[in-house]
C-alpha cells in the first residue's frame, strides 16, 4: 500500500468510528504497521483537515484520535437539530428499548454495560410508559430485576412478536462471549 | 442422467419451469407445452419420490398445464379454446417472460445490495443526538427497523471499547525494519535506555522476539553497547556513531 | 460566506450527522441558500471526496446526503468492529422488491400472479424492514392494500430515486428473445 492508500483507510476508519475515536495501537494492529508509521499518517492527515476549507478536524485527546467539527460548525449544527427534532424519538429511549427488546430478559446492569451509560431514570420512565416491564429476578447477585418488553411496545413497534425483529448484522467477539443473540 | 436440482432451490413454479426450458433448450417463443407439461410433472415426481415437500403453488400450477394437455387431447378442443379469452399457452408464455424480466432485474440488484453493504457510516454525533434526552415518551411510535438500527448503534459501541485481539500478524515484520525502528525513535537519547523502554511498543511477543532480535544486531554492529544490572535488567547505550 | 466556508459547513454537518444523512431542502433553509445553489456545493464535494486520497465518499441514495466509506475499506471496518456482515436479502425478498418497484403501487394479488407463489409472509416482513410501504388502498373488490417502496428501499439500492432502477429487458420482439438465458 502507498502513503494516499494508507491515509485513505485512516480517514476511512476514523470516520465511522466517529466520537469513539481511535488509538494509534488500533489502527497499528489493523494496518499491520508500526505505531511510528501510523503517527505520521495520523500527522499528515490531521495537517490536511486543519486547513480553511475543512468542516472537520482530527483531534487526539487522551491519544484517542477523531473527527470533531470545528467549533463554527456547532450553530448550524444546533439549527439542524433544531429542525429534526419533532420527529425524532429518543435515542436513549429507542436504544433501551432495542437492548431489552433483543437480549430480554436483562438487568439494568447488562444494559449499561451494552449502553456505556447509566440508565435508572430511562428503565423508570419506559415502566411508567408501559413499554416494559419487570419479569422476574436473577440469580446473580444481589438477585437483580429482569426486565423484558410488554405488549404496548410490540404495539408501537407495529409487531407481531419479537421474532419479527429484523436480523442483526454478526458481530463474533460479543456472541462468544456474551450470548448476546440468544 | 440429468442432475436434479432440489425442487427448495426453486423460487417457485414459474422458476422450476425457466430451468426446465432451459435444461432442454425449449424456445419460450415457440414453447413446446408437451415436452413443458411431461417434464414438469416428471420432476414433481422425482421431488415426491425423493419425499420432499412440494409446496401447494407447484400443485396448482400442475393442475393447469394437465387441463390444458387434457384438453389438446380431446378432438373438440379448438372449439373450447376459443371461448377463453386468452390461450392458455399464450398466456403461461407471457407470465414467463414477465417473471424472467424480474429474475434478471434481481440479479442487478443483488449486485448493489452487496456493494452498499460495503459502505458503512457513522451514526449520528452523541451531542446531536442526546439533546432529547428529556422527550416524553407519550407520543412513542415507531418501525421495527428503528430498533435494529439502536441496536446496531449500541453494539458497535461495544465492539470498539474490547481490546482487538488479532490474530499475530508481527511475523511479517524484518528485525531490519525493527533495528530501522529503534534507531528513528531512541537515536536521540544521549544516556542509557532500558531494553523495557522498547518493549512498550510491542503487541505480542512476536513483536518483543523480533525487537530482542533487532537488539542483538546492533550489539552485533556495534551500534549500541550493552549492561546487564543486577535485577537482570538489560541496559542499553549508543555507541559514538549518532553522536 | 464564500464558498469555501459553505462546503466547509456542509461538510462538518454531514460529519455530524452521519448515517441519518441531509438533504439538500434542509441545507437550502439552513444556510438560507437556494435550492440551486445548494446543489453545486454539495456535487463540488462529492467531487473533492470522490478522489482516490479520501477513504470515505459523498452518496445520495434517497435524495439524502450523507459520508459512507469507500467499499474497499470494508474489510478494515469489518476488523475493527469484528463484524461480518451478514445482512442478506434472499432472492425471493428481492424479486418481490424489483416486482414492488417496477410496478407500485401494487396489489399482494398482482406480486403473486408475477411470481407464482404466495407473498404473505414476505410482504410482512419487508414492511418490518422498512423497504415498503402501504400506499393506501386500491378499488378493486375487496378494496386490497396497495404496496410501494421506501426511502430505505433506495438506500439499500443504492437508488437516487425510482428513476434510476435499470431499465427492464425488453423480450416483446423475437429479436431480443436469443439471448433470454444468456
Amino acid at each position: 500500500m502507498n502513503k494516499e492508500e494508507i491515509i485513505a483507510i485512516i480517514e476511512g476508519l476514523m470516520y465511522i468510528v466517529g466520537e469513539e475515536g481511535v488509538t494509534k495501537e488500533q489502527l497499528s494492529q489493523l494496518l499491520e504497521l508500526l505505531p511510528t508509521e501510523v503517527q505520521l499518517y495520523l500527522d499528515e492527515l490531521q495537517t490536511r483537515y486543519a486547513s480553511e476549507e475543512h468542516g472537520i478536524e482530527v483531534v487526539n485527546y487522551a491519544e484517542i484520535y477523531r473527527f470533531v467539527t470545528k467549533t463554527h460548525i456547532h450553530e448550524y449544527a444546533e439549527k439542524l437539530f433544531r429542525m429534526n427534532h419533532n420527529n425524532t424519538l429518543s435515542t436513549a429511549a429507542i436504544e433501551t428499548l432495542a437492548i431489552i427488546a433483543y437480549k430480554q430478559p436483562i438487568t439494568r446492569v447488562e444494559i449499561e454495560e451494552i449502553r456505556g451509560v447509566g440508565c435508572d431514570i430511562m428503565l423508570r420512565k419506559l415502566q411508567i410508559r408501559n413499554l416494559i416491564k419487570e419479569l422476574g429476578r436473577s440469580d446473580a447477585p444481589g438477585k437483580p430485576i429482569l426486565y423484558g418488553v410488554t405488549a404496548d411496545f410490540l404495539d408501537v413497534f407495529k409487531l407481531v412478536s419479537l421474532k419479527e425483529l429484523p436480523e442483526l448484522p454478526n458481530y463474533d467477539s460479543l456472541a462468544d462471549s456474551e450470548n448476546l443473540f440468544d | 442422467m440429468t442432475f436434479l436440482v432440489s425442487i427448495d432451490k426453486f423460487d417457485g413454479p414459474l422458476d422450476l419451469m425457466l430451468h426446465l426450458i432451459k435444461e432442454k433448450e425449449l424456445d419460450l417463443f415457440d414453447l413446446n407445452m408437451d415436452i413443458l407439461v411431461d417434464q414438469y410433472v416428471e420432476y414433481l415426481n422425482n421431488m415426491d419420490r425423493f419425499h420432499l415437500e412440494i409446496a401447494s403453488e407447484y400443485l396448482a400450477e400442475l393442475a393447469g398445464l394437465l387441463e390444458y394437455k387434457s384438453k389438446q387431447l380431446l378432438p373438440n378442443s379448438k372449439d373450447i379454446e376459443q371461448e377463453d379469452d386468452e390461450d392458455p399457452k399464450e398466456k403461461l408464455v407471457r407470465r414467463l417472460i414477465e417473471y424472467q424480466k424480474f429474475k434478471e432485474i434481481s440479479v442487478i440488484l443483488t449486485q448493489r445490495f452487496i456493494d452498499r453493504n460495503k459502505q458503512f457510516a457513522k451514526t449520528v454525533s452523541f451531542e446531536f443526538n442526546n439533546a432529547d434526552q428529556e422527550n416524553d415518551l407519550s407520543e412513542l411510535n415507531g418501525n421495527p427497523y428503528d430498533l435494529m438500527k439502536a441496536m446496531n448503534r449500541c453494539l458497535r459501541h461495544v465492539a470498539l471499547n474490547q481490546p482487538l485481539q488479532m490474530r499475530s500478524t508481527t511475523s511479517e515484520l524484518t528485525v531490519e525494519q525493527v533495528v530501522n525502528t529503534i534507531k528513528d525513535k531512541f537515536s536521540n537519547i544521549k544516556g542509557s535506555f532500558s531494553f523495557i523502554e522498547l518493549l512498550k511498543n510491542c503487541y505480542d511477543i512476536n513483536e518483543a522476539i523480533i525487537t530482542f532480535l533487532a537488539v542483538l544486531e546492533l550489539i552485533k554492529i556495534q551500534d549500541v553497547y550493552y549492561n546487564i544490572d543486577e535485577n537482570d535488567e538489560i541496559w542499553l547505550k549508543w555507541s559514538n556513531v549518532y553522536e
